[in-house]
């Protein structure tokens, strides 16, 4: 006969570099110098595609596309501490998250033209094309971390989605079936604060969406999304874990969407200049650079190299995309069903 | 008279229901400060405030079940899912709630909501955002189909689907929001829910299509064509349909949905039921295909062409 | 850069009558001698529907039926809190729910004999028909909250659900959506330690359920269900601050299904005999009836006075459902839409 | 040869495909350690275990979309959904994923699923246990959708089923899980998707039904009536349909899913196209009629009856 105290939780954030450059040496994950150069040109070859999709969109090139500007750490700082071996699925917006994977950046494009072909995944690839219903690639890497745990195979599961993303249904019945089978898988939210003109305030009355793992009985942090090596050494860590059998893991991004939700969108209608002026100053690839100047890992000399190497590979993929043979509009009975059907033999005629 | 476009039509209507009756509320994903991804809901968030224009988190199945329990205390909700690809996860409460209440409750409870959402392709948009499943609903009883083809129609279907004792699914092509603007006029007129329209009077061929399909038909129908607006996809106008087919004994009907269990499905087969004496042709159907709706560089493959209509068209007068 | 606490939590329990019918005075509700007899009366009530129901459906008199044996002290206690102008939306095993509510018994045995008469809610209640779907109810519950706040109805809106409804992903939607417009409403789950054949454990890793709330910015709080005080004191707290504009609170009612899950369930298939016998011990009823004892409230007489009362009461429902007149097959049709469609009116023409 | 129920039949085919191929996992509610609330996975856990049979919480979607996860990384998941009037909240994760992969993916990825699922009434059971909502899953295009009539073929359909490359809806009418049993050969026989069976041949009237309306088409035809099995609901076997109305000119369908809509319209309709010189008589459907699915006490109103159809097959034949 009481009211005592039956359970306590506490959410930790992470920070490990600053927007100074600075880093906490005591927390800085091992990442020899090319791993930190690798990154850096990961960082700006996703920041070049992401300006030439912008483009091409205008031109007509392309269709609507979600910009990633402002979330690269959290893209690639993540991606980066996965291995070949390990499963991906990820939202609509994980296209620096697809070139860290060393996805063909000429399919990005091709599908972002509004072809399938751009989402035949590499054999050679454990990735799964993007995914446009908000949350419902949760349950799929759920199942796939299902299988692999089943398979005694030891890998990681990795799904992305956004803060909005943390309120459909298929979030919560996710976490809930990766804590009850204690699943080998990760969970990282970009909250970028914003889905579409919804805040993260008006998103969920949470003060952290970190917290939301305790729900399902296992951890979540919140980390420095702007901050490649807090973000690397979370998803490390995580991964290893659930590789070990330790289970999921929550990991909260915080960052921001620096563009517009999509280029058909328009953010002015919704947002405060001042905030997109305050997030500047927090850009992941700058303070990555001031730390690497002062390492001496970075030059302008280099800076320029990495530049033009981008600009280069990105340019050959869009003129790859572009000089591709037409979709032959069979295709689309061809991929329905494993075989034609009666009906669809009937309705190719027409084509 | 003002001419507006099929985003104003359908505003104006929210705009004037919702000033007519202070039980009639907004909600939705992004439909307060941003107005809408389609800017339907413009200005309406300035006009009516935060409690009546109610930008929700990420969840298309509270959104219809928070709808639900308004209307069930009093309210008018209009619930808005942002593309048609986005009501699947709402189904469940559009299929085991909003369309059984008043069955379930013997009448004491009924569930006046309406949920609008972006319909069909034509646009060149992303995945799931050109879905055309409007025979899903037709087949789930409990519930009203509606799908306007002009912006003033579109006002006047939408008024009388906000007053309407049940459950109406509200289709707006997203291909039509700005195709074109028509005379519009202000304040209240209504569109019977139940009705089809018969555009062009003919003796040959009776076509039937609703949403942007229609406008197909139009460009490809000839003079002695009579064309027939549903509108009312469930209960439709059967009356209509066979008053026409008596007089001209040929059907087409167009749809932008895949061909099997399509509503187009039901429309031949009500008639072949019912009509099949006056029949002197096969009874065709114009169809998206039996495939899964495709990405922007294979849509104009997919959705009926005018050129598919008219050979329909053609094929049915041979006989 | 640091890795710092940013938020943290705690879960309580509250325990006021323990099975030896002692109890913690600090913590008592202010309720009356007649309240705590009108409240045994209830239980004595409840369970005697529940016996009649269970054998009529022997008889084949009506149809599957979930018994609410064990669990009457977290529904009459909880609903006993209740004003007649809060709004109630049940799960589909709140019998004692409806009966304290004051709902008419012959309808309750009207619609489990397969009749849709009994759920035209009398117009004087504010309750919901029973929900079949598995947390389906929720957002119901919260639309009306959402509404009863819009009009600036000072009442409160309380929804039943199961261990099992907090896997559904309506759970998450609308705990979400209460949290976030910070609606008068309370969650009520009667977590019974079983969803059919799977156990708590098995429904949810997280230790608790009430530490679920913490994951969309309200607080929950564990009760034991089985001691009609704690339930009563918690709801009635949650329900003040409701309609007080404090926002929603969740409350875990921690009891057990004594029963099978329905009449159609085996629970010796999948449960052992010796978690039912240590239930046995914690009786909501009993524990009542030995503190009203010692306070003098309870007699002999009095228990049989009150067991032949509720007999009379529920046999006199049972010959007022069985002499009810047959349900008009006409009436499918006309409870389908407001008006009938033309080719309804075809249709009735078969019958 | 061993007689089995329908429980029993599903029930040996899971267990032998799980015994062939070690990728066959089943997961549910209550599947495991209860063996299903109908018994249909009883003694799969002892002999199997927990990995391969997998009690889930309380989630529709999560239970759909992780047997998405696991079919793509090489496993043929058997997923039960306890009623098919709990489908619905699952429908986003097979319409929006399980249909659609094959085509998002070019190929690259299939979702070879099973989602089995006890559907229709005639067992007074409570609300939404009853539902028979299979036009829904036939009209989304990637899905497949069976429904088995007998014990022998539902072992057969649902070997097939598992072995289908393609996600299959596997409809098993709770009538019949008791209703009789008939031989049913133990070890491998499958019976192709997407084939009819003639039941019984005839020359006067074409009767089409599946799942548990078989059994009352039999019992209401006569000799003359020549009786189709459906069996595979989508895609349909339009040639067998065809040709055994070429040769009646007359047809009646019976489902117990509401009319409007309903599997019967794609049947009736599709015949109307291309068998329409061949019809001496309207094309009837018979079936539940469109309201509410009731509780109990209705049920026998709503369902059609032995009686309607007769009635029905009577009157195609005065023409
Ligand atoms: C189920 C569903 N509902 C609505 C949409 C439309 N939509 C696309 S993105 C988006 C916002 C997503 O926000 P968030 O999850 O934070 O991801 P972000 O866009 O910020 O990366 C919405 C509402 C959708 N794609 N899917
Ligand atoms: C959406 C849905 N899925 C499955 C079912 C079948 N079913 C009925 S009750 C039940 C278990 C519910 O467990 P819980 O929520 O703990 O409530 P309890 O039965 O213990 O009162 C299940 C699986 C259902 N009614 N609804
Ligand atoms: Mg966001
Ligand atoms: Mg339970």
């Amino acid at each position: 006969m009481s009211i005592r105290p039956i359970e306590s939780f506490t959410i930790s954030r992470l920070d490990i570099l600053d927007e100074k450059g600075n880093i906490d040496d005591s927390l800085m994950p091992p990442l020899s110098d090319s791993d930190i150069k690798k990154i850096y040109e990961l960082l700006v070859l996703s920041r070049t595609f992401d300006h030439t999709a912008l483009s091409l969109q205008r031109e007509g090139r392309i269709g609507t596309f979600p910009s990633i500007s402002g979330q690269e750490a959290s893209q690639i700082g993540s991606a980066f501490a996965l291995e070949k071996s390990d499963w991906v699925f990820p939202s609509f917006r994980e296209m620096g998250v697809y070139i860290t994977l060393g996805y063909p950046i000429h399919m990005l494009f091709l599908y972002w033209a509004g072809d399938e072909r751009g989402f035949r995944v590499p054999d050679d690839l454990n990735t799964f094309p993007l995914c446009v219903p908000v949350g419902t690639q949760i349950p799929h890497a759920v199942g796939t971390a299902t299988a692999a745990k089943f398979r005694g195979d030891k890998i990681a599961v990795v799904t992305y989605f956004g803060d909005g993303g943390t309120s459909e249904g298929d979030f919560h019945e996710g976490f809930n079936f990766a804590g009850v089978f204690r699943l080998p898988i990760v969970f990282i939210c970009q909250n970028n604060q914003w889905a579409i003109s919804v805040s993260r305030e008006k998103q969920t009355a949470s003060k952290t969406l970190a917290q939301k793992a305790f729900a399902y009985g296992f951890e979540g942090i919140q980390v420095d999304g702007n901050d490649v090596f807090s973000v690397y050494k979370a998803t490390k860590e995580a991964v290893e874990k659930a590789r070990g059998g330790g289970g999921p893991t929550f990991i909260e991004c915080f960052t921001y969407r620096m563009s517009d939700h999509t280029t058909a969108d328009d953010a002015t209608r919704y947002r405060p200049k001042e905030e997109i002026e305050l997030w500047k100053e927090r850009d992941p690839l700058l303070r990555l650079r001031i730390f690497m100047e002062k390492k001496g890992l970075w030059s302008e000399q280099y800076a320029r190299e990495v530049e033009e190497k981008s600009k280069k590979v990105v340019d050959e993929a869009v003129r790859k995309t572009e000089t591709r043979e037409p979709l032959d509009p069979k295709d689309m009975f061809t991929y329905t069903y494993g075989t034609l059907t009666s009906r669809q033999i009937k309705e190719m005629k027409d084509l | 008279m003002p001419k507006f476009n099929m985003v104003q039509a359908i505003n104006l209507a929210l705009k004037e229901e919702m000033q007519r009756d202070k039980n009639v509320v907004v909600l939705g994903e992004d439909v307060g400060v941003d107005g809408g991804v389609f800017r339907v809901t413009e200005g309406l968030l300035e006009q009516f405030g935060p409690e009546r224009i109610i930008d929700t988190p990420l969840s298309e199945s509270v959104i219809v079940g928070s709808a639900i329990g308004m209307a069930v205390y009093g309210l008018r909700p209009v619930a808005e899912i942002q593309f048609m690809g986005f009501i699947y996860p709402a189904i469940d409460q559009i299929f085991s709630h909003a369309a059984r209440i008043r069955a379930r409750s013997h009448g004491r409870y009924s569930c006046p909501i309406v949920v609008r959402t972006p319909y069909g392709g034509g646009v060149k948009a992303l995945e799931l955002h050109s879905e055309s499943t409007e025979a899903l609903f037709c087949h789930m009883q409990g519930i009203k189909v509606v799908a306007p083809s002009t912006p003033y129609f579109a006002k006047g279907l939408l008024i009388s689907s906000i007053r309407d004792p049940d459950p109406v699914i509200f289709l707006e092509a997203t291909r039509l929001y700005r195709l074109f603007r028509e005379d519009v006029p202000e304040g209240e007129y209504t569109i019977p829910l139940g009705k089809a329209r018969i555009v062009q009077e003919g003796s040959e061929v009776t076509v039937i299509a609703w949403g942007s399909m229609l406008h197909r038909v139009l460009q490809a129908a000839g003079p002695d064509a009579e064309i027939i607006d549903l509108m009312t996809l469930n209960p439709f106008d059967e009356e209509t349909i066979y008053q026409s087919v008596k007089k001209t004994g040929r059907v087409v009907i167009v749809h932008e949905a895949p061909k099997t269990c399509g509503l187009g499905a039901e429309i031949s087969a009500s008639i072949a039921e019912e009509m099949i004496l006056y029949l002197k042709a096969p009874i065709m159907r114009v169809t998206a295909y039996d495939a899964v709706v495709p990405l922007p560089k294979l849509e104009d493959y997919y959705i009926p062409s005018v050129d598919r209509i008219k050979k329909a068209i053609e094929e049915v007068k041979k006989y």
